[in-house]
């Protein structure tokens, strides 16, 4: 039982280790700037689904699911904004007089 | 579940209307579904008799654009969301899902009688939306003309829309479950016939895409009640982000609606050829690479609407690529029916007019991915019979096959034999009549959804419509017929096509626990060589 | 689901069910996590268009707040987490203790959401419309993060309250829960987590990108 | 209505080439599909005793030559229809440039001199034509099927579209995005007209009276929206000297390179000038404050395409 709970706190802790780090990548390292915040917050989110949602003791079922999320989630965001990045590449108004 | 005894079949297993109206059995929802999909492809296709009859002359003969505009988005609404979504998956999915796995019933009985409710509850929003005065924005609420400027009812459409996809969803998540978890001992993946794996393939879509649609629609009503919101230009949004949310969800929903298609011809092409599936593998595995190639390509809708150079070119190599596994499957069906042993009953002649009208289909939609030859084509009369080629052409033909082949285990009867043949012909030529037209039309620059055009369509047009005159009567007769067979068709037995299957080896109508004990399965689907004995 | 060993007539053993019951509700979290990506693309769109006026909006949202709501999110996902192990091991009065306090925490969050945050947001006049408080050149870029913003926000918190009342339901059921058959309290607790985890997503998109360099 | 056919356009020949290739490479593959079946239905129906043999067991060598036949085809295909469209997306640098605007139900067309026409859009034959286009309202769609081509009308953007005309004629003009109850009336025509005829047309339709064109009557904004107050008169730039506040000269700007705050450099066309009009929190120049107002609202449409022109007309040094 207490080995559980100790796992549990573990995880915690980490999660606000992680919170920490976001704010540092938002004001204290300003190089990082806002790819540091995207980083840790994945991370985050990994760290919720393995721990707290006890990702690894599932069967691959589940794991298809989550992978099919994620896998998802990236074409939506990947391909979607495609379009707008490289929207201005060929400004189709470039005549000069 | 009161366990009566094992012969009682689903049908006689409680006569009360609470029987029916609670039940947990997957087979009696899935004729409480057939009973909402048939009345909503009927008053779908009435409403497009409506739009064929108006076309029929240059200057329109119902009155106004404004009613013109209202019933072809009512066209389009109802045939999409209550009718090609849901008909094969619910109504047959959920009929032989379980039969087919050798289980007792679906992972999630519950849901799945909530998935129906939620469809009814859909269906009556639907219909309040259009009692009240319908739409104007067509079926795909493009902002800003729907966010600012329709004065159609859009919220209670988007309401009805919003609803019937959380009913595909658990359809989806249903089937997804049941075939990973309850599939019947010896049963391997591969050894699953094909209408399993693309109602498989099906569901991934359906269970992925439609919360995009729930989504956007939301940021759309959003927008239209507060006046503001991501899509307004005049704050800086962009129209097409709705768009690009609209397509993603709307491409892989016409894949939704053509899979399970192809599961009902991978089905009965073997069964009528008296010979395996040609390359079992390559099928299944073009079902999966449909799913998920399927949700690359949305970008081919959008090559005119402002998107950019890189990304149109993308779009257009990635729309070439999932016409592939499509080119696979109609070769492969070809390949079955080499040296087979062909029987020519209605079933079969839907199939191979599938087939036919499904690559005349597929063939136009390469006209419409390579870029430059979609900026003339889009827009027109082209895009509606490349896409009613695929939808009316492909689909509605495998689900009446479909109905067809399964409707002496669904009803215990056999159907008339030769009306089913004379249905799949009239519907054959009716449909070419009515839609090979519009490609010319389309090709002469005939604009989509115009309440009038200028005079020199014409000729193209009254052909059409007067080809949509036969597709009616075409449609009807298969309700006669079927209605008639219900109370006066010849009692069916367990497997009146000899076909291989677990669901032709229990009686017809099945019990309610459709499996005395649970089969164990040893061999792969489809062995038609060990040629099962024809009991008719 | 009443008595120790008995489950449906579809399924093999209880350990069929439990298992189909977990991959049912992981298969609903990944479409629940499809719901919410519109959202996200409608972030990088809405910053795309102006990225300058897009964060001078998303600077106007109180950090403070936002970083004690992520914290009381994480602290109440780890107390259901807890809550979960001692159901594992049969102890109920434990189970109780721990979802009350995760409920709680989750409580907390919907009412410093919603009851503080949104009336000082709503007070400042930051909600998008005619009547917006910012002007000058960065309104309309501000106006389209708080479109973003309160569309955002008012989804995950319907769906923290949804969770909030599936909790509820867990505890009153708790007496019927033994260490062999405690499935709803383990799929409710799949739920809570992931919209903690759509909450760790949001966070920094509506607090931290606008404010990073 | 005259021209349709062969298309009036060479990238309309072309397009129709391409059209007529994807018609030969559908009628091959369905006469294939069609042959095969009705073969089949007639040799191996279940009565004819034609010899069956054993079944295949080997399909794989069918499978991976069908498909590389279809990858092949539909590669060249895409190669094709993408070339075509690059050529189709990029508007060559000497056209002539003629302002759209969509509005609800009407397409409104204004000319570098000033003429205006309500769903007519007269061009010059043999001279490349760019349509810069924008819409007041919801989403239209410049399409003119005799030159196979279309383009989508965006709010609060400008969309291109150009071609090239060969042969004098008039064309069917048609609005091909659903744009509410008049969209079926939203038509128009567009005549090709031989040079020494447009430059008839062109005199004849200039407005009469104040015979301003388009960059004079820009001038006349320019000035009554107090644009002159800070960038000085003719646009020569404002100094805390000489307006008051240090404002960017706008003569000489259009189609160079500008540096903004952000450290890119953009070229200054239609699209930055109209930005900075409009939106001038997005178009910070580089070392100048951004002070200037957004004028979004203020201004029509068609007022900031004049005031487009007539900061186009501005020479650097030159008075005009």
């Amino acid at each position: 039982m207490t080995t559980v709970i100790v796992r549990l706190v573990a995880v915690a802790s980490l999660m606000y280790a992680l919170l920490a780090a976001e704010l540092a990548a938002a004001f204290a390292f300003p190089g990082w700037g806002r790819g540091g915040i995207a980083v840790v917050a994945a991370t985050m989110a990994g760290v919720a689904a393995f721990g707290f949602m006890d990702l690894r003791r599932e069967g691959a079922t589940v794991w298809l699911f989550a992978a099919a999320a994620v896998l998802w989630l990236t074409i939506l965001l990947g391909l979607g904004s495609l379009d707008p990045l490289t929207r201005t590449l060929y400004s189709t108004v470039s005549a000069v007089p | 579940m009161t366990h009566a005894p094992a012969q009682v079949s689903y049908l006689d297993d409680g006569h009360t209307l609470r029987s029916w109206l609670l039940t947990t059995d997957h087979k009696r929802i899935a004729i409480l579904y057939i009973v909402a999909i048939t009345f909503f492809f009927f008053a779908g296709g009435f409403a497009a008799f409506l739009i064929r009859y108006n076309l029929s002359s240059p200057n329109g003969l119902i009155g106004s654009a404004e009613t013109y505009n209202r019933l072809f988005s009512m066209h389009g609404i109802l045939m999409v969301w209550f009718f090609l979504v849901p008909a094969v998956p619910v109504t047959l999915g959920n009929f032989l899902v379980p039969l087919m796995l050798g289980a007792r019933d679906l992972a999630f009985p519950r849901l799945n009688l909530l998935s129906w409710y939620l469809f009814l509850a859909a269906g009556l929003v639907a219909l309040y939306a259009i009692v009240i005065g319908g739409v104007d924005t067509g079926w795909t609420f493009y902002t800003p003309l729907t966010s600012f400027y329709s004065k159609g009812h859009v919220v209670a459409a988007v309401a009805a829309i919003f609803i019937a996809g959380f009913s595909s969803i658990a359809t989806g998540l249903n089937f997804i479950v049941t075939i990973h978890k309850l599939r019947a001992p010896g049963m391997t993946w591969y050894k699953m016939p094909v209408f399993l794996w693309s109602l498989y393939a099906t569901s991934v879509i359906l269970v992925l895409a439609t919360p995009v649609l729930a989504m956007t629609l939301l940021l759309l009503v959003f927008e239209r009640i507060f006046g503001i919101g991501v899509f307004d230009p005049a704050i800086g949004g962009d129209p097409l982000l709705f768009q690009h949310l609209f397509w993603f969800y709307s491409h892989p929903a016409v894949y939704v609606m053509i899979l399970p298609g192809f599961g009902v011809i991978s089905e009965i092409i073997p069964a009528f050829s008296r010979k395996e599936l040609f390359g079992y593998k390559f099928v299944v595995w073009a079902s999966i690479a449909i799913a998920v190639i399927g949700f690359l390509v949305w970008g081919h809708h959008m090559f005119v609407a402002g998107t950019s150079l890189y990304s149109a070119l993308v779009f257009s190599l990635l729309s070439y690529m999932v016409a592939v596994p499509s080119a696979i499957k109609v070769f492969n069906w070809i390949g079955t029916m080499h040296k087979g042993y062909i029987r020519f009953d209605a079933p079969m002649l839907y199939a191979i007019g599938f087939i036919g009208l499904f690559t005349t289909g597929g063939l136009t939609g390469l006209f419409l991915a390579a870029l430059a030859a979609d900026v003339h084509l889009t827009q027109t009369y082209f895009v509606v019979a490349h896409f009613h080629y695929v939808m009316v052409g492909g689909m509605v033909s495998a689900y009446f096959a479909g109905l067809h082949f399964w409707w002496p285990k669904i009803t215990g009867r056999l159907y008339p034999e030769m009306w089913g043949r004379a249905g799949a012909i009239i519907i054959f030529v009716g449909f070419n009549l009515t839609f090979f037209p519009q490609f010319l039309l389309g090709y002469l620059g005939m604009p989509r959804r115009y309440f009038a055009y200028p005079p020199h369509f014409e000729a193209l047009n009254l052909l059409s419509s007067s080809g949509a005159l036969i597709l009616a009567v075409g449609y009807i007769l298969p309700l006669g017929y079927l209605a008639w067979s219900l109370f006066y068709g010849e009692r069916a037995p367990a497997n009146p096509w000899g076909a291989t299957g677990l669901e032709w080896t229990t009686p017809s109508p099945p019990p309610t626990e459709n499996f005395p004990v649970t089969p164990i399965v040893t061999q792969a689907p489809y062995q038609y060589r060990q040629a099962v004995a024809v009991e008719r | 689901m009443s008595n120790a060993a008995a489950h449906d007539f579809q399924f093999a053993s209880a350990e069929h069910q439990r298992e189909t019951a977990i991959s049912g509700i992981w298969l609903f979290l990944a479409s629940e996590a499809l719901f919410f990506g519109p959202i996200f693309l409608s972030w990088i769109y809405a910053r795309h268009a102006d990225p300058s006026a897009f964060d001078a909006g998303a600077r106007q949202t109180d950090l403070m707040i936002g970083l004690t709501n992520t914290a009381l999110l994480i602290a109440s996902s780890f107390a259901y987490s807890v809550g979960l192990a001692y159901i594992g091991f049969g102890r109920r009065r434990g189970m109780v203790v721990w979802l009350a306090i995760a409920w709680a925490l989750g409580a907390a969050f919907v009412g410093l959401k919603f009851g503080v945050e949104w009336q000082m947001d709503l007070r400042k006049g930051l909600f998008p419309g005619p009547n917006f408080g910012i002007h000058g050149p960065e309104r309309s870029g501000a106006q389209l993060f708080f479109a973003f913003y309160f569309f955002g926000t008012a989804l995950h918190g319907l769906h923290l309250v949804v969770g909030l009342g599936l909790l509820a339901w867990v505890i009153f059921r708790a007496e019927r829960y033994t260490a062999e058959r405690h499935s709803p309290v383990h799929v409710v607790g799949l739920y809570w987590s992931f919209v903690d985890i759509i909450w760790l997503i949001l966070f920094p998109l509506i607090y931290l990108m606008g404010r990073a360099s | 209505m005259s021209g349709y056919f062969p298309s009036a356009t060479a990238e309309g020949r072309e397009i129709d080439f391409l059209i007529l290739a994807l018609t030969l490479v559908s009628c091959a593959v369905l006469a294939l599909v069609f042959a095969l079946i009705f073969l089949y239905m007639v040799r191996y129906r279940a009565e004819s005793d034609a010899y069956r043999g054993a079944p295949g067991r080997k399909t794989w060598r069918f499978e991976i030559s069908w498909t590389a036949a279809t990858l092949t085809v539909f590669f060249v295909l895409f190669i094709w229809g993408g070339d075509l469209y690059v050529r189709l997306f990029q508007p060559p640098a000497d056209a002539l440039q003629i302002y759209v605007v969509g509005k609800q139900w009407m397409w409104k067309v204004e000319h570098q001199g000033g003429q205006r026409e309500i769903n007519a859009l007269h061009i010059p034959i043999n001279r490349s034509i760019q349509l810069v286009m924008t819409s007041e309202d919801v989403i239209h769609d410049f399409s003119v099927p005799a030159f196979r081509i279309k383009h989508d009308v965006l709010p609060g953007r400008y969309e291109s579209l150009w071609f090239q005309v060969e042969t004098p004629g008039t064309f069917e003009l048609f609005c091909t995005q659903l744009c509410g109850v008049g969209h079926y009336s939203m038509t128009g025509v567009v005549v090709a007209l031989t040079q020494p005829e447009f430059e008839t047309w062109l005199s004849g339709a200039a407005p009469s009276g104040e015979r301003d064109d388009m960059a004079a009557a820009g001038k006349a904004l320019f000035t009554a929206h107090g644009c002159s107050g800070c960038h000085g008169e003719n646009g020569v730039g404002g100094s805390p000297a000489t307006t008051g506040v240090s404002a960017p000269a706008l003569a000489g700007l259009f189609g160079r390179l500008v540096k903004l705050q952000t450290g890119a450099t953009v070229t200054a066309d239609e699209k930055f000038l109209r930005d900075c009009i409009l939106t001038p929190d997005k178009t910070r120049i580089a070392g100048y404050p951004q002070i200037m107002p957004s004028f979004s609202g203020q201004i029509s449409e068609e007022d900031v395409l004049r005031l487009i022109a007539h900061i186009k007309s501005l020479r650097s040094g030159s008075r005009t």
